[in-house]
């Protein structure tokens, strides 16, 4: 393999990747003098350049692809390899664009915190990894990044580590990451032993990919390679039954939910299985569409009625991370790269909006000394006239999230719909209800943004801390507002199509288009949209009549209710199903082997003690006995025999006697 | 190329501990002194060798001369018997990418145990003399290319281990000491056996004689025709294939050492009662024992039978690994939760052994040298952690990460590294293991599919104990079982000297897992030799 | 049918419960009568075998011979265990050993 | 079964069982009493091997002699090794027995080993002697035949043995003296 030559795209690619690590090391050396994280952010801005550099090289045009030689096992080389096309780029760019903001948010929202030089060092360090994940022109060093993106995050989420509660979630969100990296890596391994190699352009690339066979694979090992990666997608994001660490997730600093939680690392499960797309045959796709749908409801109806601000923005990313798999699930990744970046910004602007929220009720705790829950939405409302300008970026988030026109959400999420139906057309009766569904968890999602936006900002604040105290409250300092502006900048539509409402003309759709299409049904393209918009619209109106204006007509008391509470008990029902008969199952082959297999050792040393003391025994006397008694035989034959001499007439006798039976049987036995 | 490197390696600590024997035990410092020395100067010796090996692709498999380096082969006893023929036994030493590696690690992990014993307080001259004859066997044993050579370092390594754990070692030391003695004897008694049969097996194409080189017991041609471990006589003993046979009481010898399950209830105890050095050895030396007897021994001279209990061996690997795994769970002694974390990494070994394919075996010798690091550097820690306070109960600490950060960040690096954490050592190694199991299903068809499966299951539950460990120890607010006391013995944060120890141990892993062409260059050629003798009796 | 071999059994039998009693027990007395005990399985085995000699009346004459000789040996025990109670004031010939030098 | 036969068994039973029980009390006089039992039992069964006078002799001699010897020389003797006598010995199972017991038991099972062998191949003089009608009935006058023969053909030994037990007597009558008189 030849050395490839350094073109400036390729070493723009190896800055955007290589500044955060440097950035990470430099920090990580420097210690606990590096509080004000410039390194990271200077690292960072270099990375965007970069990648804003690549990005203008490559959408579009020719990827770049190099590699070289790593190591080799046998006769079987690998190698480190890079990948940069357009969905490889896109993820690049969007990375940065994401980071930088949250890097700027963090100086104000850390600001203080005794760990920050750690802060810094572990966000370059994720930077490093996700940037990496994204440029990968090979599986292991995908594999490697995923699991790198995953100890970042595992770092992050600890990074109260005096936090009982946020050490918890580090741990699960880790240990549910590692279910998903096995499905990964059995991936890998199907995938080698199929095709014995790992390189994404060999294996998928536009040419001539070498999955377009089966290689040495059956059918179902075939299927079994896509469902291992699908496994992998499903923990890394969040889908359904492996969601359940995300929740917990939240534990972290809000900046981190913003960028890891929501906008990048989730997504990376979405974006491998756009890199790995070919490799998914009609099973595998079914399966997907149907797990992202399933998610997308499930979270939706959590998303519900949960009163942390950060547990519903959580269960809106999961249910969001449902409709970019439905999407994959569709054949239309392209469709949920689309939703995944306009979902990266908006989603990112509502955890920061949140966080600046959260900063302000800290405050307000602090100062009042009160104890209480700054996150729990219940002491909030009225912010609206205090946070005018958090209100209103937080509301452009949200319309987004919606689905609103003019904004970016509006045109991914309509485009998701509308390929969902045209993809049940193509599929039998009952696939029907998968876009169905879909577009229910939709109008859930309008219910649950409204409800938080009405209950944080526009209702009246219910008798709770903040009634009197108003006079602390004030809008997010400057190195927050800035990224939050910027944010909601890239949530509206003109960052992808200069038609705000038709999803025909997004430039980021038609650069990551693939080969095969859905027939196109038409009509849904002017319907889904307008019914969509008029859905949103009343559902905004009933959410204002029920939590501003208090009309508020459920009952909290109800079994549905507390079902989406406690997030369908499935959290309960691992910890109460799959943790303990481990945990005992654990224990029981612990009390097996010190108490059978080590028993059986023990055992077997008794057994040999007992023999010797058996043999020592005998020895003493019967051995021992005979001794004495050929002693006695010996009895003028000298001074040493002497010893043994009893001197009894009836030691004599029985010696005599016995010798008598052993001529006897000797007579006997000659005889015979 | 130098011939006498090698044994120089192995017979220098012979001489520090010559040396040390006429220092008297008055003049405290020097012994250590001594021992630091000679460890440096073999780290420094094997370095030079592992940068001047080449390897060469053997043309013979592994039975060829060409592979071996830094080779001397002199006649050590020759014996005229009679009617039995003349006795051959010679001092044949020689490396390879199997034994190259691990001669280096264990120079490595020697240094580091010198380091850990530095505190040693009890007969400290008696201590070092015998961490040197430990050091040569364990030298001997990786270079010797005679068996009956190589038989003679291996029961030589014993007896300095049984009194390193029984009078040093903890409060049931004695117990462990002889436990673990009998199980290593139980192992090699009958591999004298075994070793006796090859004898008479084998003879010498040179000389005729009998022999007991090994490169010779590997060739089929060299066997007599008929002798009872004859590849082509297919001789039974008890109704049961003498080379089958032989190969399984070879194999449990070394499996006991591995360890594998269940053969391996020697090992929590005597890492328990271990001092912190021997117990480093332990798991950084003597276990790659196990592993690489079994890859030049087994594999190298039994071929056949190997393939024909390959499926076996795989499944005893799965198993190990999973219920390793499993009982590491339930430990509340940190020490022992590592020792069965080592089981659950050693089966990693056997799987990736069993499935006979390059990328298997060379992940299951990478796993050797990459758990040689990590679990030198994990039984350090809890060594360092045992020093402050006299406790490791996991229950019994809560929050270290505030009392001792460089601590912490130590055991998170080493935690994450053993659990296979990208970038580390021991994910190459795990990684290759799985793929090379999963791909033997469809390349020779020795593992079924579903042992990688299961096998990687343990790469789950290793994330499991250790970040409970970490967790639980760690995290949270703190809180320890001694109160004010423990947190002042335990603000002394992380020594100068346990810095020093802990960095090249962690280096290594980091280097190797960024790297791994490091190792793998070596390993290959030699690995590659084993795979393709090994299907050529197919 | 008594056969021999009834005789035989028995005597065997009264032999070994003498021998027994010869070896084993700590009293000069129960020796001698352990020692009678097999004399008495000897005569009857004397007496038995002598059935099948009619011409000399072998065995039955020796078991008169027997019988007085143990008659004997027995007035000279006794003498014997007298004198040496008197001197060791015991019979428990364990306890006498002076055949040891 | 007939008559004579369960009167050998009873007999032999007697003098067995009797025996074992002598062997093992611990009461030396109940022993004393039980070994007249046994001797008288033995008697028994010299008369079933056709040996009358034998019977008589071993009743008057061992009974009537030895016996009451016995149980005389040692109770007129000193109260002192009377109760030393009656105590018998202090530990029963001592290491003796455990020497003794596996030298009877082994001669116990060459000597039936032997008897049963006899009983199945009869030694050739025996058969001779059925065969040449030599074998005593019960008939015949077994006292006179022991007077002409102990005369005749058994005079040598005869008097071999008053000469013995001459000697014997005088021996005992020596041994019996007071201390000092020598």
């Amino acid at each position: 393999m030849p050395v490839p030559t350094l073109t400036y795209p390729l070493l723009a690619t190896l800055a955007a990747v290589l500044m955060p690590f440097l950035a990470f090391l430099l920090t990580a050396a420097t210690g606990k003098k590096a509080r004000n994280g410039a390194v990271s952010i200077a690292a960072i801005s270099i990375s965007l350049l970069a990648a804003a550099y690549v990005f203008a090289h490559v959408w579009g045009k020719d990827p770049i692809h190099v590699q070289w030689h790593w190591f080799s096992i046998g006769r079987q080389a690998f190698h480190v390899g890079l990948l940069v096309n357009n969905a490889s780029a896109l993820m690049l760019l969007l990375v940065c664009l994401v980071a930088l903001p949250v890097h700027v948010y963090s100086t104000a929202y850390m600001k203080g915190d005794p760990g920050i030089h750690r802060y810094w060092a572990y966000l370059s360090l994720f930077c490093f990894a996700m940037l990496g994940l994204a440029v990968a022109g090979n599986l292991l060093l995908m594999y490697i990044c995923w699991e790198l993106v995953g100890f970042a995050s595992y770092l992050l989420i600890g990074f109260w580590f005096t936090r009982d509660a946020a050490i918890q979630a580090n741990k699960k969100a880790f240990i549910i990451n590692r279910i998903g990296d096995l499905g990964f890596l059995l991936g890998i391994a199907i995938l080698y032993s199929g095709f014995g190699t790992l390189d994404i352009q060999v294996l998928f690339g536009t040419d001539t990919p070498a999955v377009s066979g089966t290689g040495n694979l059956t059918p179902g090992w075939f299927t079994a390679a896509g469902l291992a990666f699908f496994l992998g997608a499903m923990a890394k994001s969040a889908q359904f039954p492996l969601h359940v660490w995300l929740p917990d997730a939240m534990e972290g600093p809000t900046s981190v939910s913003s960028l890891i939680h929501a906008a990048t690392m989730v997504a990376a499960g979405v974006f491998l299985l756009a890199r790995v797309f070919p490799l998914f045959d009609g099973t595998v796709l079914f399966v997907i569409a149907v797990t992202g749908t399933v998610t997308a409801f499930a979270a939706a109806c959590f998303a519900l009625t949960q009163y942390d601000i950060k547990k519903i923005l959580a269960f809106s990313t999961i249910s969001q991370l449902g409709f970019m798999m439905a999407g994959i699930g569709f054949g239309m990744y392209h469709v949920a790269l689309f939703h995944l970046t306009t979902h990266a910004f908006f989603k990112c602007l509502l955890f920061l909006c949140a966080g600046a929220v959260i900063h302000e009720m800290q405050h307000v705790k602090q100062k009042l000394g009160h104890d209480f829950d700054p996150q729990d939405i219940r002491n909030m409302g009225g912010l609206r006239k205090h946070m005018p300008i958090t209100c209103a970026t937080m509301s452009i988030a949200a319309l987004a999230l919606v689905g609103f026109p003019l904004t970016g959400g509006y045109l991914s999420k309509d485009a998701l719909l509308v390929h969902g139906f045209e993809w049940a057309a193509t599929q039998h009766g009952m696939a029907l209800a998968v876009p169905c569904a879909l577009a229910v968890a939709s109008m859930l999602t309008g219910f649950y943004s409204f409800r938080l936006l009405a209950k944080v900002f526009f209702a009246q604040p219910a008798a709770g801390p903040l009634t009197g105290s108003h006079a602390t409250l004030h809008d997010a300092p400057l190195p927050m507002r800035i990224p939050m502006l910027f944010l909601a900048a890239c949530s509206l539509f003109p960052l992808f199509t200069f038609h705000p409402l038709n999803d025909g003309h997004v430039w980021l759709l038609r650069g990551l288009a693939p080969d095969a299409t859905l027939p196109p049904l038409r009509l849904l393209h002017f319907a889904i949209p307008i019914l969509a918009t008029i859905a949103s619209v009343i559902i905004a109106t009933v959410t204002w009549r029920w939590y501003v204006l208090g009309k508020y007509p459920l009952k909290p008391q109800g079994a549905l209710y507390r079902l989406s509470l406690h997030q369908g008990y499935l959290d309960a029902l691992y910890m109460r199903a799959i943790i303990p008969p481990l945990m005992r199952l654990s224990a029981v082959l612990f009390w097996l082997d010190r108490h059978v297999v080590d028993g059986f050792v023990n055992g077997l040393a008794a057994g040999g003690r007992a023999l010797a003391s058996a043999a020592a025994w005998a020895d003493y006397r019967v051995v021992d006995g005979l001794v004495r008694m050929t002693g006695k035989l010996a009895l003028g034959l000298g001074n040493a025999l002497r010893r043994s001499q009893t001197g009894r007439v009836q030691h004599y006798l029985a010696l005599a006697f016995f010798l008598m039976v052993v001529m006897l049987l000797y007579f006997i036995f000659a005889r015979a | 190329m130098n011939t006498h490197l090698l044994t120089l390696l192995i017979f220098t600590p012979l001489a520090a501990a010559a040396l040390m024997s006429l220092v008297p035990s008055r003049g405290k410092g020097l012994h250590k002194y001594i021992a630091l020395a000679t460890g440096i100067l073999q780290l420094v010796l094997s370095g030079a060798m592992y940068y001047l090996y080449r390897p060469t692709e053997a043309e013979h498999g592994i039975a060829d001369e060409q592979l071996y380096q830094f080779a001397s082969h002199v006649p050590w006893i020759r014996l005229d018997m009679g009617s039995l023929g003349r006795l051959e036994i010679d001092y044949a030493v020689g490396v390879d990418g199997l034994s190259l590696p691990l001669l280096f690690l264990s120079a490595l992990v020697m240094v580091i145990a010198v380091g850990a014993s530095w505190k040693v307080a009890k007969s400290v001259k008696g201590y070092f003399i015998l961490l040197m004859i430990l050091n040569m066997a364990v030298m001997g044993v990786f270079s010797a290319l005679d068996f009956f050579l190589f038989y003679v370092f291996y029961e030589l390594m014993l007896l300095p281990l049984y009194f390193l754990i029984g009078i040093w070692g903890g409060a049931r030391r004695e117990y462990a000491a002889i436990k673990f003695f009998l199980y290593t004897l139980f192992g090699s008694v009958f591999m004298l056996l075994v070793i006796v049969g090859l004898y008479f097996s084998v003879t010498n194409p040179a000389t005729g004689a009998h022999t007991f080189n090994m490169l010779l017991m590997m060739d089929p041609a060299n066997h007599v025709p008929g002798s009872v471990f004859s590849a082509l006589a297919g001789q039974e003993l008890f109704g049961i294939p003498a080379r089958l046979l032989a190969f399984i009481v070879l194999f449990i010898a070394f499996a006991i050492k591995v360890p594998i399950v269940p053969l391996h209830t020697w090992l929590p105890d005597a890492h328990v009662e271990a001092p912190t050095p021997i117990s480093i050895i332990l798991a950084g030396i003597l276990l790659k024992i196990g592993g690489y007897g079994i890859l030049r021994i087994c594999f190298g001279i039994f071929p056949d039978a190997a393939l024909q209990s390959a499926w076996w061996l795989g499944l005893i690997g799965v198993v190990s690994i999973i219920y390793g795994a499993l009982v590491a769970l339930a430990q509340r002694d940190l020490k022992r939760m590592i020792a069965y974390s080592s089981v659950s990494h050693m089966g990693f070994v056997l799987l990736g052994a069993a499935s006979f394919t390059t990328e298997g075996m060379a992940g299951a010798v990478f796993q050797m040298i990459s758990h040689g690091f990590l679990s030198a550097a994990l039984f350090f820690l809890v060594g360092m952690l045992y020093d402050r306070v006299h406790d490791r109960n996991i229950y019994h600490f809560r929050g270290l990460a505030s009392v001792m950060p460089r601590f912490t960040v130590f055991v998170a690096i080493a935690f994450f590294a053993s659990l296979g954490l990208p970038g580390f050592s021991a994910f190459i190694g795990e990684a290759f293991v799985i793929i090379g199991a999963f791909i033997s299903g469809s390349t020779n068809g020795i593992l079924p599919e579903w042992m990688a499966i299961a096998g990687s299951i343990g790469i789950l539950l290793s994330a499991a104990y250790f970040l409970w460990t970490l967790q639980r120890m760690f995290f949270g607010l703190p809180r320890l079982k001694g109160g004010d006391a423990w947190a002042a013995a335990l603000r002394a944060d992380a020594s100068a000297r346990e810095t020093l120890i802990m960095v090249p141990l962690i280096g290594l892993a980091l280097l190797l897992g960024v790297y791994p062409a490091l190792a793998l260059d070596h390993i290959n050629t030699s690995v590659l030799a084993l795979v393709e003798w090994v299907n050529k009796v197919r | 049918m008594i056969t021999i071999t009834h005789f035989l059994v028995v005597g065997a039998w009264l032999f070994s419960i003498g021998l027994y009693a010869v070896l084993a027990r700590r009293n000069a007395i129960l020796v001698l009568v352990g020692i009678e005990l097999m004399i008495n399985a000897a005569i009857l085995n004397l007496v038995a075998f002598g059935r099948y000699d009619s011409s000399l009346y072998g065995g039955q004459a020796f078991a008169l011979f027997a019988i007085v000789l143990a008659a004997a040996a027995v007035a000279v025990a006794l003498a014997i265990i007298l004198n040496v109670y008197k001197h060791h004031k015991t019979v428990n010939p364990e306890d006498i050993s002076d055949l040891k030098d | 079964m007939d008559m004579q036969t369960i009167v050998f068994y009873s007999l032999a039973f007697a003098a067995v069982f009797s025996a074992i029980l002598l062997v093992s009390l611990r009461n030396i006089a109940r022993s004393l009493f039980l070994f007249f039992v046994v001797l008288f039992a033995v008697a028994g069964l010299y008369l079933f091997a056709l040996a009358d006078f034998v019977a008589i002799t071993q009743v008057m001699v061992y009974v009537g002699g030895i016996l009451i010897l016995m149980l005389f020389a040692f109770m007129l003797s000193n109260r002192e090794m009377f109760r030393q006598l009656q105590r018998g010995t202090a530990h029963f199972i001592a290491i003796p027995v455990w020497q003794a017991l596996p030298i009877a038991i082994l001669f116990l099972t060459v000597m039936l080993y032997t008897a049963l062998h006899v009983g199945r191949n009869e030694p050739p003089w025996i058969t001779a002697s059925r065969e040449a009608g030599t074998v005593i009935r019960a008939a015949d006058n077994t006292v006179e035949q022991l007077g002409v023969h102990t005369m005749t053909h058994y005079l040598l030994p005869f008097e071999v043995v008053s000469v013995l037990l001459m000697m014997a007597l005088i021996g005992a009558a020596h041994l019996a003296r007071k201390e000092g008189d020598a």
